[in-house]
């Protein structure tokens, strides 16, 4: 708990100095996450940057595979059946750095997205999409397998 | 300059469904090379979709998308001819946008 | 561009044939030759893999050629290729067997060393899950080989430093160390033989093998 | 779809030595590989290589647009299919990506010999790869039909033959090691058997592909030589006897499968 409370300090004082800088630009300090929320090392500083706790909720599914057979490219995407659903956030729980990618969707546009991720190992996936204004998530487990030869 | 991207658009129904490739190395900046050396970060960081202008999907990337990114969406409104736009920017600043018909 | 060695090979037979427009056939032994030309001519060496590693052994060449001509290897060859592999085995120093089976089943995992884009310094693995089924738990294994789950325990190994254990213990050890000793044609690298894997690293697997202890046995 | 079905049918024939989990695993496999059919990115490569193929380069500035793929000047379609063959204007049996060098030496001025050296990957090497995706692709949903009916190239498929089965290197592999027997597989890769057709988009007719371990863009050239680094032999050169032996045997075997590329692999 504790080193978790320090890295977050840490990368808000981080982040200060950039803006302080001019390395960030106001517009990106603006939006609901930054790029220093890319950054930080854990699942719980990555929902502090998202806004806060996620209540978990079967209208949210993420879609990734039971199994990877490579890491370096797992197919990741999210859907919310949750009105008015305006970010999503893909989390992969293992990776260094677990906040993996941000959507912004506008009126119109489902929420329905999918790209793909790399994963240094077998992990949880993460999806936390704002509907509303409230935080909502939900977890799926990938495996991701060692491959012939060489690997 | 990058490689120009991979942008399909088609309508069915009322929606939209736009599938993109993007031809970028998306090095995070933690992986070491052969002698141990660090290389150096180099990702896209920005993402913008337009409909005919208007803004239907942004997204930010870390360096853990993988490399030569795919990114599919759905949105309504738009009809067979008109243009989809995607652009991206890297965390080099370097930048591209390409353009595709709605099929 | 590089002149063809197979233009320049055929360049005999097709004047004595005459340029016809049918295919003709040479006898198999001069396929034999153009493939050694052509081998030769083919091959560069990069990084530790040198050209010399081409050179065919007994072995090789006579299983080879059994699996070309699409039949099985005469069987005096056989016993032949096996009793000389059988000589190159050599046992244990201290006359122990077993090391540690945490240690052989890192040995088992890995698949690197000698190629061209390793070197010198390389840990070699022993490539074996790529083949085997070993323990239960990794469940991304290869089944060019027999599973050897469960392998001490079916074999009924319950002391592998008993008597009654002895022969399966030597029999794994030189199975391992040169595989051919045993099968003349088996697809199993010799990996004592070929210096894939040194002592040490050879009790390791067996431990992983034969420890009761072992995951391999539960 | 198709792939999947295989893939199952290959695990039921797994028989008793397959567990409950590994069942999963396999069709948790398939279901991961069906999941990157949708975009692969092969498809940058292709638009490269098409790009490529109709821009004016090289020393003499001309496109490719006039090269003879075995089907007549600038004719692609079902040219990879019928790839390697021999040509008369170079005696040689040669493949798809040493063609391609033939047409940059002599219609754009290229130094093939250049090209050839140049690691996979970079330079023109790496238009080369794209330039294969585009002309193979092409050839998408056809069958392989090599015209196989030159004394050269009878020569070389007994060649490759005889490399097929040919052991050495520090583990004595061979291709057939791993390639010689139905329903196998390296981890959970299935391993396909090239002595005979394979069937649809497998083996020689799933090449060129997008590896998703790398993210690079193999061509059969770059595939070969990968799987010679790994049976620990030494390197065979771009373009050599050894590499075009093979995939005339492979390519011949393959008579009457579909090619699918380009695909997308693990």
């Amino acid at each position: 708990m504790n080193s978790s409370r320090r890295t977050a300090l840490k990368t808000t004082g981080a982040f200060a100095t950039l803006i302080s800088l001019g390395l960030v630009t106001q517009s990106q300090a603006q939006a609901a996450v930054d790029r220093a929320s890319f950054q930080v090392k854990t699942v719980e500083d990555a929902l502090k940057a998202i806004g806060g706790q996620a209540a978990s909720s079967d209208q949210v599914t993420v879609v990734s595979p039971d199994i990877a057979e490579n890491g370096a490219v797992v197919p990741v995407g999210a859907t919310s059946k949750l009105p008015n659903t305006t970010e999503i956030y893909l989390i992969v729980e293992k990776n260094p750095t677990p906040l993996s990618a941000a959507f912004f969707i506008p009126a119109g546009t489902a929420a329905d997205v999918q790209t793909r991720l790399k994963m240094g190992q077998s992990t949880n996936v993460v999806a936390v999409v704002k509907a509303d204004g409230k935080l909502f998530s939900a977890t799926k487990e990938t495996k991701v397998t060692l491959g012939g030869c060489g690997g | 300059m990058a490689d120009p991207m991979r942008i399909r658009a088609a309508v069915a129904g009322d929606e939209v469904t736009v599938r993109v490739l993007m031809s970028h190395p998306m090095e995070p900046g933690t992986r070491k090379d052969a002698s141990g050396n660090t290389i150096p970060a180099h990702f896209i960081q920005d993402v913008e979709a337009t409909h005919n202008g208007k803004s239907v999907l942004k997204a930010m990337f870390s360096g853990s998308v993988s490399q030569n990114p795919f990114l599919s969406f759905k949105f309504k409104g738009g009809a067979k001819g008109d243009k989809v736009a995607v652009k991206w920017v890297d965390n080099k600043g370097d930048t591209r946008t390409d353009e595709a018909t709605i099929a | 561009m590089q002149k063809s060695t197979i233009a320049t090979l055929l360049a005999a037979p097709v004047l004595v044939l005459g340029l016809s427009a049918c295919v003709s056939s040479l006898p198999s032994a001069e396929y034999d030759r153009i493939t050694a030309e052509v081998v030769k001519a083919s091959f560069q060496d990069k990084g530790i893999a040198k050209v010399d590693r081409l050179v065919q052994d007994d072995a090789n060449r006579e299983c080879a050629a059994a699996d070309v001509a699409g039949k099985p290897i005469d069987e005096k060859v056989a016993k032949a290729i096996e009793e000389a592999e059988m000589k190159t085995v050599k046992w244990p120093s201290d006359g122990k067997f077993l090391g540690d089976w945490k240690e052989g089943e890192k040995i088992a995992q890995s698949g690197r060393g000698l190629t061209w884009t390793d070197n010198e310094k390389t840990v070699n693995g022993g490539n074996c899950y790529n083949c085997h089924q070993i323990t239960k738990e990794e469940i991304s294994f290869g089944t060019l080989g027999p599973s050897l789950y469960n392998y001490g325990k079916l074999r009924g190994v319950s002391d592998p430093n008993s008597p009654a254990s002895k022969a399966i213990v030597e029999y794994t050890w030189g199975k391992m160390w040169n595989s051919r000793a045993y099968n003349a044609c088996s697809q199993m690298p010799r990996a004592g033989h070929k210096g894939i894997l040194n002592e040490q690293q050879l009790k390791h697997v067996m431990a992983l093998l034969l420890d009761p202890n072992s995951p391999v046995n539960k | 779809m198709k792939r999947h079905v295989l893939a199952l049918a290959a695990l039921t024939a797994l028989g008793q030595g397959a567990a409950w989990a590994q069942d999963a695993a396999a069709e948790g496999i398939a279901k991961y590989r069906e999941m990157l059919q949708d975009g692969n990115p092969a498809e940058l490569f292709e638009m490269k290589g098409e790009e490529l193929w109709k821009q004016k380069r090289g020393p003499k500035n001309v496109s490719l647009e006039q090269c003879d793929l075995g089907k007549g000047p600038g004719v692609l379609k079902g040219a990879f299919v019928e790839l390697p063959r021999f040509f008369k204007d170079t005696g040689r049996v040669q493949d798809m990506e040493s063609r391609l060098v033939t047409c940059m030496e002599t219609l754009q001025g290229f130094n093939a010999a250049e090209i050839m050296k140049t690691p996979f990957g970079k330079g023109e090497m790496a238009n080369l790869t794209a330039l294969a995706t585009y002309v193979a692709t092409q050839s998408k949903g056809m069958r392989f039909a090599l015209p196989y009916n030159t004394t050269e190239e009878k020569t070389m498929y007994e060649v490759g033959k005889r490399l097929f089965y040919m052991r050495g290197g520090t583990h004595d592999f061979s291709c057939a090691s791993c390639h010689g027997q139905e329903g196998k597989r390296i981890r959970l890769q299935d391993l396909p058997d090239l002595t005979k057709n394979p069937g649809d988009g497998i083996g020689f007719a799933a090449w060129p592909a997008y590896r998703v371990s790398n993210s690079q863009m193999w061509g059969m050239q770059l595939r070969l030589n990968d799987c010679y680094r790994q049976q620990r032999f030494p390197e065979p050169k771009f373009g050599s006897d050894v590499t075009i032996a093979l995939a005339v045997y492979m390519g011949v075997n393959a008579k009457g499968a579909e090619s699918i590329v380009p695909s997308i692999k693990r």
